[in-house]
């Protein structure tokens, strides 16, 4: 199918279209933080600012917190009630490191046993990607074979030519979707040959690189060098920000909570950075700082790609923009010495 | 001032009278610093002292086996008076390089004044009272504390007052009004607007707890949020137990915040919770005449008192 | 993505897999002042008869409003008017439990995770080792291994605890000690003056038991130093790292391999194990476990 | 099948309920000769006993609020009278910080509120919860943890 395109001015007026049948999501500023936000029906002044939310699009689909059922006690004991229907969303203006980054983690939710909560949201859901033409300083996509303004991770993808957004069907929902959507028009051969071009320089624009080569061998190498992780650790403060707005960590944490006889069942987000998410009991396998560092390094590096082949990071460069400290985790996979012949 | 630093910072490790160096080297970012924290004489030749050192280093003392020498602003020998106070560090095992501070750059400050996103900056730079923005080739200016943090223009201490080596030239408090604006406009509100406004900063919560692991105040070895029996509050975002978390948060370091703001610099979505604490500070203040972190030999707020005191709150 | 039509309620409710099911308590058997095992059966009679498990599988049980916590099913799956399991008194779940009486209600999940290898196991000779409550798993599959007791060859079972207050399952010990077709050696670090059976630490009482390590597979599961102690005496008596098992024990939310937490490497304990031979684990013991 | 619960109906008829925080040295044993020497005060006071007023940790009153208490009164032994000598005065600057902050975050002040009350004055107590109880009342039910509909909080929970 042919591509279609669309004037910026009238975004305002396709999302409201797509509002009759999704839940629709796009970029939005509340306190000078960017988030994936309900869609408002006017503003799309997101066009000019938007680089990336703060809160990475997962969210839409592994809240940061959710009710996984609630439960009450009567005469005959308890009594589970799942939440209510969700909706069908459509997220406008994902990036591609995004929307890799659910594929990746679509792994980890099918393995062995389907988690409905993810997945139901995921297959009921619809991505908009748009390419960023400006990346910023801190991405590193290109590491991690992604493009800026690529990708084949959503269904309909928008590229930036100027005053219209140039729009390609990338899967079958996406093709069913530009089928059903009116007000979009042809896109001539100079508007692809534009779009070309601007992929080309967005992609050319990530400066910032990774080697990531041989990197679970190199890491399993180094797993025990404690001197080398204590080192990389040293001006981690253990807080969440890297794990929980990252694209691809899906760690979560089950909790109940009873007020009023009334009983929910929460999952929420969690992080490998806090001591207490091993910690038993009796003891903590990760209680040292250096151990829950290596723990975040090798399971998106290490770990994850020897269970579902891909890194478990897609260069979106939130974890390095928002670090408190600057901890870079592009320098301390370059600096993840080389396999040397030394074997654990 | 940098060079003396690097060479002092030398010395102190050569001549074994510290163990570590905490200090800033570059970042990895354009106008950013990191914390640097070594047993490596080296790797003081990275160490640096420019407008952008905005972390409270007081914070990895704690955490730290040895002596410390430690590169210190005022806010921060504010914490490490107040780390005294505590018995968390002793005052010999630490040696003070003081720095002169007048003013960290707020790059979302700037961002505004520049109208561009921090990436798309040619070069920031502080000239006494000026600070010098380069974008597209052209050159903007602007009076300092239109870009500097809103802690920094309340900063009492801009030279620390506690220190073994100090480094330039003492520099004044800022002392500008503006630093408190935004409590004041809160309290104009009505108590409700005021709760309501509070209940909508602290939904966009994540726990991630950078608030709480970035301050020096916050030592505790198990907060109370991770208490399971009982469990206080639902170690889950949502905006009550957020809510909860921050006020007490904000009791517990009560007497020992200094202003020092990096709380809300290191809140990834951007609450301000300047406004908490700086609110606490000043009750301390207006209540019990305390300022933390000024003398070594003070007591700590919440394990003493005065037979005549705050009487007026109570029946 | 593809859009299906399944609506999100639907397919919460269709294969949800964090949802537990309700059982009843119907026993409960304090084993120590701060160990006690549950008898419950599921209040689903048409599941309570379907559901089917293997010796070495677990279950995340929750108390509702309190959580969920992972504990092995501790009986039998030869057995099965009932299901048991064990739990100590430690945290915020536990505490919970030992709070409930006879009729209370509890949710199960499960039962998750792999389970002793019981092809690899026939024919061959059994040797034992469990520490305190370590016991719970390995009873699963003592009984399991008694009750298809021409299966295998020699049963050595050697079982310890801190004192003779803290050995649990005393009902079973019993019985084990009467059978003539098991060697049993119980011990504890400190004894009393009523105290007739060994003591010392496992792992010195095992190294002096001194079973053969020809055609044999030890079991092992205990306090983690338990298990870092009984390998090296186990090595010392000629087992293999592939003729070690033992069952781990980490902090678990969803039980599933998704939330996180329980990994050793890539490794999920409560996916992969909670069952592994030490060959398996060998480079992690050290430094992650 | 149950109904997703509203937590917090508004009762027909509201009273208020409050919790109260009593060192068994003083205040404890004031409510206790309130009582028994017939002294009429309102009976909106869940009373909790604790060894000393020292003992409330802000956390408690926190906590108080959130299950919907819509006041906490902390009472203990005037200045200079505490049985273990000092831990009156150390509530007194933790309660004080406690009282300040919650009102500058738009919590009424009625809703904590703090005495000394000795043994011996069971009529202070009496008129003490009467006042306080009145205070409540009159700033109405405690909504500012109820669950709101459509807030922020509930779109970032379904996401």
């Amino acid at each position: 199918m042919a591509s279609k395109k669309i004037n910026k001015k009238d975004i305002a007026k396709l999302l409201n279209q797509w509002s009759r049948d999704f839940a629709v999501f796009a970029p939005s500023r509340e306190s000078g933080v960017a988030t994936m936000a309900r869609w408002g029906g006017k503003d799309t002044g997101f066009l000019d600012w938007y680089r990336n939310t703060v809160v990475a699009p997962k969210a839409n689909f592994l809240p940061q917190m959710e009710e996984m059922f609630r439960f009450q006690k009567d005469g005959e004991g308890y009594h589970i009630e799942l939440p209510p229907d969700g909706e069908k969303q459509l997220i406008f203006g994902i990036r591609p490191c995004d929307a890799r980054a659910l594929a990746i983690i679509d792994a980890n939710f099918k393995d062995l046993y389907q988690d409905p909560y993810y997945l139901s949201r995921r297959n009921n859901a619809v991505l908009i990607g748009l390419g960023c033409t400006s990346p910023g300083e801190s991405c590193f996509c290109t590491s991690l074979g992604i493009s800026p303004a690529e990708s084949n991770d959503v269904d309909l993808m928008l590229t930036d030519i100027g005053n219209e957004l140039l729009a390609e069907a990338v899967s079958a929902a996406g093709k069913k979707l530009i089928a059903k959507t009116s007000g979009l028009k042809a896109a001539t051969r100079n508007d692809e040959a534009r779009a070309k071009e601007v992929k080309k320089t967005a992609h050319n624009k990530v400066t910032r690189k990774i080697n990531a080569e041989g990197i679970v061998e190199r890491l399993l190498a180094c797993f025990d060098d404690q001197g080398f992780w204590e080192k990389v650790a040293a001006k981690c403060i253990s807080c969440g920000i890297c794990t929980l707005l990252c694209p691809t960590c899906y760690c979560f944490d089950i909790n109940d909570e009873l007020i009023k006889q009334q009983g929910t069942r929460f999952r929420s987000l969690d992080s490998c950075a806090f001591p207490v998410y091993t910690k038993m009991p009796m003891e903590n396998p990760r209680a040292e700082k250096w151990k829950r560092v290596r723990q975040k390094v090798c399971h998106k590096y290490g770990f994850f790609p020897m269970s579902f082949k891909d890194i478990a990071c897609t260069g979106c460069g939130r974890c390095v923009r928002l670090c408190p400290v600057n901890w870079d985790i592009t320098q301390v996979i370059n600096s993840v010495p080389a396999k040397t012949g030394v074997k654990k | 001032m940098e060079q003396k630093l690097r060479n002092e910072a030398r010395a102190l490790l050569e001549q074994g009278k510290v163990d570590w160096i905490i200090g800033f080297e570059p970042g990895s970012l354009k106008f950013t610093t990191t914390p640097l924290i070594t047993k490596d004489k080296n790797d003081t030749e990275r160490l640096v002292i420019n407008p952008f050192i905005t972390n409270n280093l007081a914070n990895f003392l704690t955490g730290i086996k040895g002596r410390v020498g430690i590169v210190t602003k005022g806010c921060e020998s504010r914490s490490i008076v107040s780390l005294i106070q505590d018995n968390k560090v002793a005052r010999g095992d630490v040696v003070i390089l003081g720095v002169p501070c007048p003013g960290i750059i707020d790059l979302s400050k700037v961002e505004k004044l520049a109208g561009k996103h921090r990436d798309e900056l040619d070069d920031i730079t502080r000239e006494k009272d000026r600070v010098i923005i380069k974008v597209d080739g052209k050159t903007k200016e602007f009076p300092a504390t239109q870009a500097i943090f809103d802690h920094c223009l309340a900063c009492e201490l801009p030279t620390p007052k506690e220190y073994d080596i100090l480094l330039g030239e003492p520099t004044p408090p800022i002392a500008s009004p503006a630093a408190q604006e935004n409590i004041k406009k809160l309290k104009q509100m009505a108590p409700e607007e005021r709760w309501a406004f509070w209940e909508k900063e602290l939904a966009r919560c994540t726990r991630c707890y950078a608030c709480r692991n970035v301050c020096p105040a916050c030592f505790c070895q198990r907060c109370f949020v991770e208490e399971t029996e009982p469990q206080w509050v639902l170690p889950a975002p949502r905006w009550q137990d957020n809510l909860i978390f921050q006020i007490i948060r904000n009791i517990h370091v009560a007497g020992r915040c200094t202003d020092c703001g990096e709380c809300e610099r290191a809140c990834p979505v951007k609450i301000p919770l300047r406004s908490l604490t700086r609110e606490m500070y000043d009750i301390v203040g207006e209540l019990f005449q305390f300022k933390s972190g000024m003398d070594k030999d003070a007591l700590p707020l919440l394990t003493h008192y005065a037979e005549q005191e705050a009487e007026d709150l109570f029946r | 993505m593809t859009t299906t039509n399944i609506s999100p309620s639907q397919f919460l409710a269709q294969d949800n897999v964090y949802l537990p099911h309700i059982a009843v308590i119907e026993k409960i058997i304090e084993e120590t002042p701060n160990i006690r095992t549950f008898h419950f059966n599921f209040k689903d009679k048409k599941l309570q008869k379907d559901f089917s498990f293997e010796s070495g599988q677990f279950g995340e049980y929750s108390v509702f409003g309190i959580g969920e916590a992972p504990f092995c099913i501790s009986s039998s799956p030869t057995r099965r008017h009932h299901l048991e399991f064990t739990a100590q008194r430690v945290g915020r779940v536990t505490n919970a439990l030992h709070r409930l009486g006879v009729g209370a209600e509890i949710g199960f999940r499960g039962a998750y995770g792999n389970s002793f290898p019981l092809d690899f196991l026939k024919g061959k000779n059994l040797v034992f080792v469990g520490g305190g409550i370590g016991l719970a798993p390995l009873r699963s599959l003592i009984w399991n291994v008694i009750d298809n007791r021409g299966k295998y060859k020699d049963i050595d079972i050697i079982y310890g605890a801190r004192t003779p207050a803290d050995l649990c399952f005393k009902y079973d010990l019993d019985i084990w000690g009467r059978d003539k077709t098991i060697k049993f050696i119980t011990t504890v670090d400190r004894g009393d003056e009523s105290w007739k059976g060994k003591t010392g630490v496992v792992p010195k009482i095992l190294e002096e038991a001194a079973p053969s390590a020809k055609n044999a597979v030890a079991i092992v599961c205990g306090p983690p130093v338990m298990i870092r102690f009984t390998f090296p005496v186990l090595t010392k008596l000629g087992f293999t790292p592939e003729q070690m098992l033992t069952t781990l024990e980490k902090r678990m939310k969803c039980g599933i391999g998704k939330c996180g937490r329980c990994n050793i490497g890539n490794i999920f304990v409560c996916r992969d194990g909670p069952v592994f031979s030490y060959e398996q684990i060998k480079g992690f013991v050290s430094s992650e476990y | 099948m149950i109904k997703w619960l509203d937590f917090m109906k508004p009762e027909t008829e509201w009273e208020p309920k409050l919790v109260g925080f009593l060192c068994r040295w003083c205040s404890y044993a004031g409510a206790d000769l309130a009582g028994t020497s017939r002294k009429k005060y309102p009976a909106n006071v869940r009373i909790i006993k604790v060894p000393c007023s020292g003992r409330v940790d802000p956390l408690f009153i926190l906590k108080a609020l959130r299950l919907g208490f819509d006041g906490v009164l902390v009472s203990g032994c005037h200045p200079g009278e505490c049985h273990y000598q000092t831990g009156n005065y150390r509530a007194r600057r933790r309660i004080a910080i406690t009282k300040r902050f919650l009102e500058y975050l738009g919590v009424a002040p009625e809703r904590l509120q703090a005495s000394w009350v000795s043994a011996s004055e069971g009529g202070k107590f009496a008129d003490v919860v009467t006042e306080v109880t009145r205070g409540v009342k009159e700033v109405g039910p405690n909504q500012l943890f109820a669950e709101r509909q459509g807030d922020g909080a509930e779109a970032k929970k379904r996401g």
